[in-house]
């Protein structure tokens, strides 16, 4: 069922772009992050605070007009991951282009929160895709999720991007530092005995 | 496309509607964004460059261009990738023979008025070469409904580009422009309506948006685009307005026709369209999206006989001035 | 040897390609977008031969409406990515395709030869006030007549689909 | 599509977008105007390590269990002759794993001693999972953020936080004058008003008024009271920095708001 997923790579100018030329793409991906909302509990409650009127993450270049994995850079990871749901996480974290990041908002998704003791929860979506940002709160206040936007964009200033760096990061830390697909992130438990 | 033009000129003339063409979409987009923020009492894009996020749809290009370019592997790869310039490109071609005023214009074509209309019915071809080549049903959704949206309205958009054409004896928009009269508003009243509906379902604006519904079918045929190409079709959606605008401003607007529009003719027709671009994002914020069925009835059973009747006006007062 | 004559040379062996690709084409959908690629440059030649509003019409209603039907139709029904052996047609019937083909071909270039062996042929631009004129003088009765034809076949296929529509399912 | 109703439907749509963008938006600009938090907000939770006798109930009312403490025993000597050894806990380690913690605030209820205090921080986002969890030095820091209890109501009696520290101050044992303060307050060259542990005090001060210069330089009036723990000018909304925690917690571009 292991589907060969090609490598990831860059985009055909920031590949090979010189110095002064990474800082000017490196501040587009800064404020151009076009985000997509894995609202999984009640934490995309807040989420959505943070998009709506009173907080309106657009000001910070936050975008939340991608309607699929694809167009989006940014995926925000609210709510309780599942074991059942895991697999779609996963799934739609691999069909989003590179460069891509991953917020997990609140203690579910940082952790498994309340309920890590559970048969069925995932412990931290970061055991099966790469975490940039951990936002904290039980739900976050929406400002919380500013605050972790922010200091994405801080991380985003800083770094330099290359495809050996993303080959890199995939076999890293995927799926608990081993590379998996979509359909074998979820955990044994919960397979057939 | 008079033989005189020397190569400098042509040259020339091509830069400055590649120029237009890539300039005037971002300003709506980001027009778009405010229009939007504030209509729904946000602020939008405050921190992409500073002052009041000026910069957001730069980075936006700035973040698309480095984007990994995904190619779905069920795709019909030489299709796939040919779209978004087939959906962009008659929007150049569009607007390079649409005048700001009788001395600027890309290019002076005898039947511009009918170029635009080819050129905005080949650019939807774009539409639906993606929604098929990309092997993902939602995308074919999207073609289906573009396909669909496209024949229903592109009818009552002729009638009614037929009717100003018949008004002013000419299918050049140039003529049309310099024929006009300020109570034309009134007279083609009814057609300036058809062609703004028509002209809001043909580049797929809200509300006549069903290709590209994101609540049902994800991005229509847009689904499995990232990156560079994704940004053509966006800047297709936006060059669209923008040619949308300009021919609203030009064909029932009367175009450069104002105080002092010898030298300034130009800014007449831009600061003509400027509110037309505005209709389109207002009716986006506003209203909801209609169903198929819904659109298809309104093309038909509304737009098509007012094209009709209007047409008839049209042609009645033409014959009593004559 | 002018930039005109390269012009119409050059769109004519690209709708010749154009055509040849549509029809031997194993992928459906590739034949309709050939197809494009066939009446497009069609719609060049007419353009370079001084006939312009006639080329924007070829484009606005073949490319922009005919062809946008045909690919509606195919991807209604069935339209798989890749070449698809449901379409491919048996020898025999290739065969026969082929002598039409080439009967019509030569039935063609009978009555186009001579014409065209008379002398170089003077491009004339024709101005749209011309074209309206000759298109409803001249030609009226034919127009309307054609118009009565495809307003007659409208009628019969809503007239069939109603009828199943009805038949079948009191619902629809 | 009805008939009545469908034109006036679409003009009223025109009408509620138009009306809202003529009103000025709404929009808090957080990094750049501090946020107006609730001052019993739940941000974090703030350790006053001075107070903690290692009792180990908040960890044990945690629902999460993601309160992790560690300590030992230590022998008092007998403070007077042929008296009997006494035994403390001393804390080694007070750590909240705030990935895991789901701000319950149970540990902040049941701690007897005060040594819990929400806080309504809640900028500490991390790069790396393992900084969420606090250790001990991070949650004394976090101590400066906590605000001054408001009155629940106009007419209500005080917090009990104001009440106590209000009460007038016993004359401080030897032993309590001398205590060395080491936590984070003192640091922030405030007035030490948390209770300290004596130095080689018998039992943790639960009586244990606060240092009388700060008992005596408190205000009466209640909403302004200073006697808490973070002993600040009453403004909730807008705590100062914390000292520079290991990870810098602030917003890159946040400027100081001061509003009084």
């Amino acid at each position: 069922m292991s589907v060969d997923l090609p490598m990831p790579k860059l985009g055909p100018v920031s590949e090979h772009a010189p110095k002064p030329i990474k800082v000017v793409l490196n501040w587009g991906r800064r404020y151009s992050l076009w985000v997509f909302n894995f609202g999984l509990a009640c934490c995309a409650i807040e989420f959505i605070a943070g998009s709506a009127s009173n907080h309106d993450f657009i000001r910070l270049g936050v975008i939340p007009f991608a309607p699929g994995p694809r167009q989006a850079d940014l995926m925000i990871v609210s709510g309780t991951v599942t074991d059942k749901m895991g697999p779609a996480v996963r799934r739609l974290y691999d069909q989003m282009a590179e460069p891509k990041y991953v917020i997990s908002f609140g203690s579910c998704s940082n952790s498994g929160g309340p309920y890590w003791d559970s048969y069925s929860v995932t412990k931290g979506v970061d055991q099966i895709i790469p975490v940039d940002v951990y936002v904290p709160g039980c739900p976050p206040r929406p400002e919380s999720l500013l605050q972790g936007i922010i200091r994405l964009q801080e991380k985003i200033a800083g770094e330099t991007l290359s495809s050996a760096g993303l080959a890199e990061k995939q076999r890293r830390t995927y799926a608990g530092h081993r590379r998996a697909t979509a359909p074998e992130v979820t955990r044994g438990l919960v397979s057939r005995p | 496309m008079g033989a005189a033009m020397s190569v400098w000129e042509v040259v020339l003339r091509s830069v400055a509607v590649l120029a237009a063409f890539l300039v005037l979409p971002l300003l709506v987009g980001f027009m778009e964004h405010k229009v939007m923020a504030h209509m729904q009492a946000r602020l939008g894009p405050m921190y992409a460059g500073g002052f009041h996020g000026w910069a957001q749809l730069i980075a936006d290009a700035a973040k698309f261009v480095q984007k990994d370019d995904l190619l779905p592997t069920a795709a019909d790869k030489g299709v796939f990738r040919l779209a978004p310039s087939l959906a962009l490109i008659p929007y150049l071609v569009a607007l390079a023979v649409v005048p700001l005023s009788p001395s600027i214009v890309g290019a002076d074509a005898p039947a511009s008025a009918v170029v635009v209309l080819a050129a905005t019915a080949v650019g939807v071809l774009g539409g639906l070469m993606a929604g098929w080549a990309s092997a993902n049903k939602y995308s074919l959704l999207g073609g289906l409904r573009s396909a669909a949206q496209l024949i229903a309205y592109e009818l009552p958009m002729v009638l009614a580009v037929a009717s100003v054409a018949l008004a002013a004896g000419t299918l050049s928009l140039t003529g049309i422009a310099t024929e006009w009269r300020p109570w034309w508003l009134l007279w083609q009243l009814p057609a300036a309506f058809v062609f703004l509906a028509g002209g809001c379902a043909e580049i797929q604006r809200p509300p006549f948006d069903m290709p590209l519904a994101d609540s049902e079918i994800v991005f229509g045929p847009y689904t499995e685009y990232s990156g560079l190409r994704f940004a053509l079709f966006l800047l297709a959606e936006y060059a669209g307005i923008v040619l949308m605008s300009l021919l609203m401003s030009v064909m029932f607007l009367g175009a450069w026709h104002g105080p002092w529009s010898g030298p300034l003719g130009w800014l007449w027709t831009i600061l003509k369209a400027v509110p037309i671009a505005f209709l389109f994002l207002w009716f986006r914020n506003s209203w909801p999206r209609l169903r198929e069925d819904q659109l298809q009835r309104f093309a038909w059973l509304v737009l098509v006989p007012l094209a009709l009747v209007q047409l008839l006006i049209t042609a009645v007062g033409v014959v009593m001035m004559r | 040897m002018t930039a005109l004559d390269v012009a119409l040379v050059g769109f004519g062996l690209l709708a010749l390609a154009g055509a040849l690709l549509a029809v031997t084409t194993r992928h459906i959908v590739h034949a309709a977008l050939w197809l494009v690629v066939a009446l497009g440059s069609l719609a060049g030649v007419y353009l370079v031969l001084g006939a312009e509003i006639v080329a924007l019409v070829q484009l606005l209603v073949y490319v922009g409406a005919i062809v946008v039907l045909v690919l509606f139709a195919l991807m209604v029904t069935r339209s798989p990515i890749g070449p698809s052996r449901d379409h491919a047609t048996s020898p025999a019937h290739r065969g026969v395709a082929a002598v039409i083909a080439a009967g019509l071909v030569a039935l063609l270039l009978a009555v186009l030869l001579p014409i065209a062996g008379s002398g170089a042929v003077t491009r004339q631009v024709t101005s749209n006030r011309a074209l309206g004129a000759d298109l409803f003088g001249t030609w009226a009765w034919p127009f309307e007549l054609l118009s009565l034809l495809l307003l007659a076949s409208l009628v019969a296929a809503l007239a069939i689909a109603r009828s199943r529509a009805v038949t079948g399912k009191e619902d629809a | 599509m009805s008939e009545r109703g469908f034109l006036p439907g679409v003009f009223k749509g025109l009408g509620i977008t138009m009306k809202t963008m003529a009103r000025p938006a709404v929009t808090h600009e957080y990094p750049d105007a501090r946020p107006d938090l609730p001052p019993r907000s739940r941000g974090v939770i703030a350790l006053v390590e001075e107070n903690c006798t290692s009792c180990m109930l908040c960890a044990r009312e945690c629902p999460d269990w993601c309160i992790y403490i560690e300590g030992h025993k230590e022998t008092i000597p007998a403070t007077t002759p042929g008296g009997r050894e006494r035994q403390r806990n001393v804390l080694d380690r007070f750590a909240i794993d705030y990935a895991l913690c789901m701000y319950c605030g149970i540990c902040v209820e049941v701690c007897p001693f005060d040594a819990l205090y929400w806080s309504p921080q809640f900028e500490y986002a991390e790069f790396d999972i393992q900084d969420l969890l606090h250790e001990k030095e991070r949650l004394g820091q976090w101590v400066q953020t906590v605000p001054v209890p408001p009155a629940l109501d106009e007419r209500a009696p005080d917090a009990a936080e104001v009440v106590s520290a209000n009460k007038p101050p016993r004359v401080p044992r030897p032993a309590a004058a001398a205590g060395d303060a080491t936590g984070a307050v003192s640091a922030a060259g405030e007035a030490p008003v948390r209770r300290e542990r004596p130095a080689g005090g018998d039992r943790p001060a639960r009586a244990e008024r606060p240092a009388p210069e700060a008992a005596a330089g408190a205000p009466t009036d209640a909403t302004t009271d200073a006697a808490t723990p973070a002993t600040r000018d009453a403004e909730p909304a807008a705590p100062p920095e914390p000292p520079e925690p290991a990870v810098p917690a602030e917003p890159p571009v946040a400027p100081e708001e001061e509003t009084s």
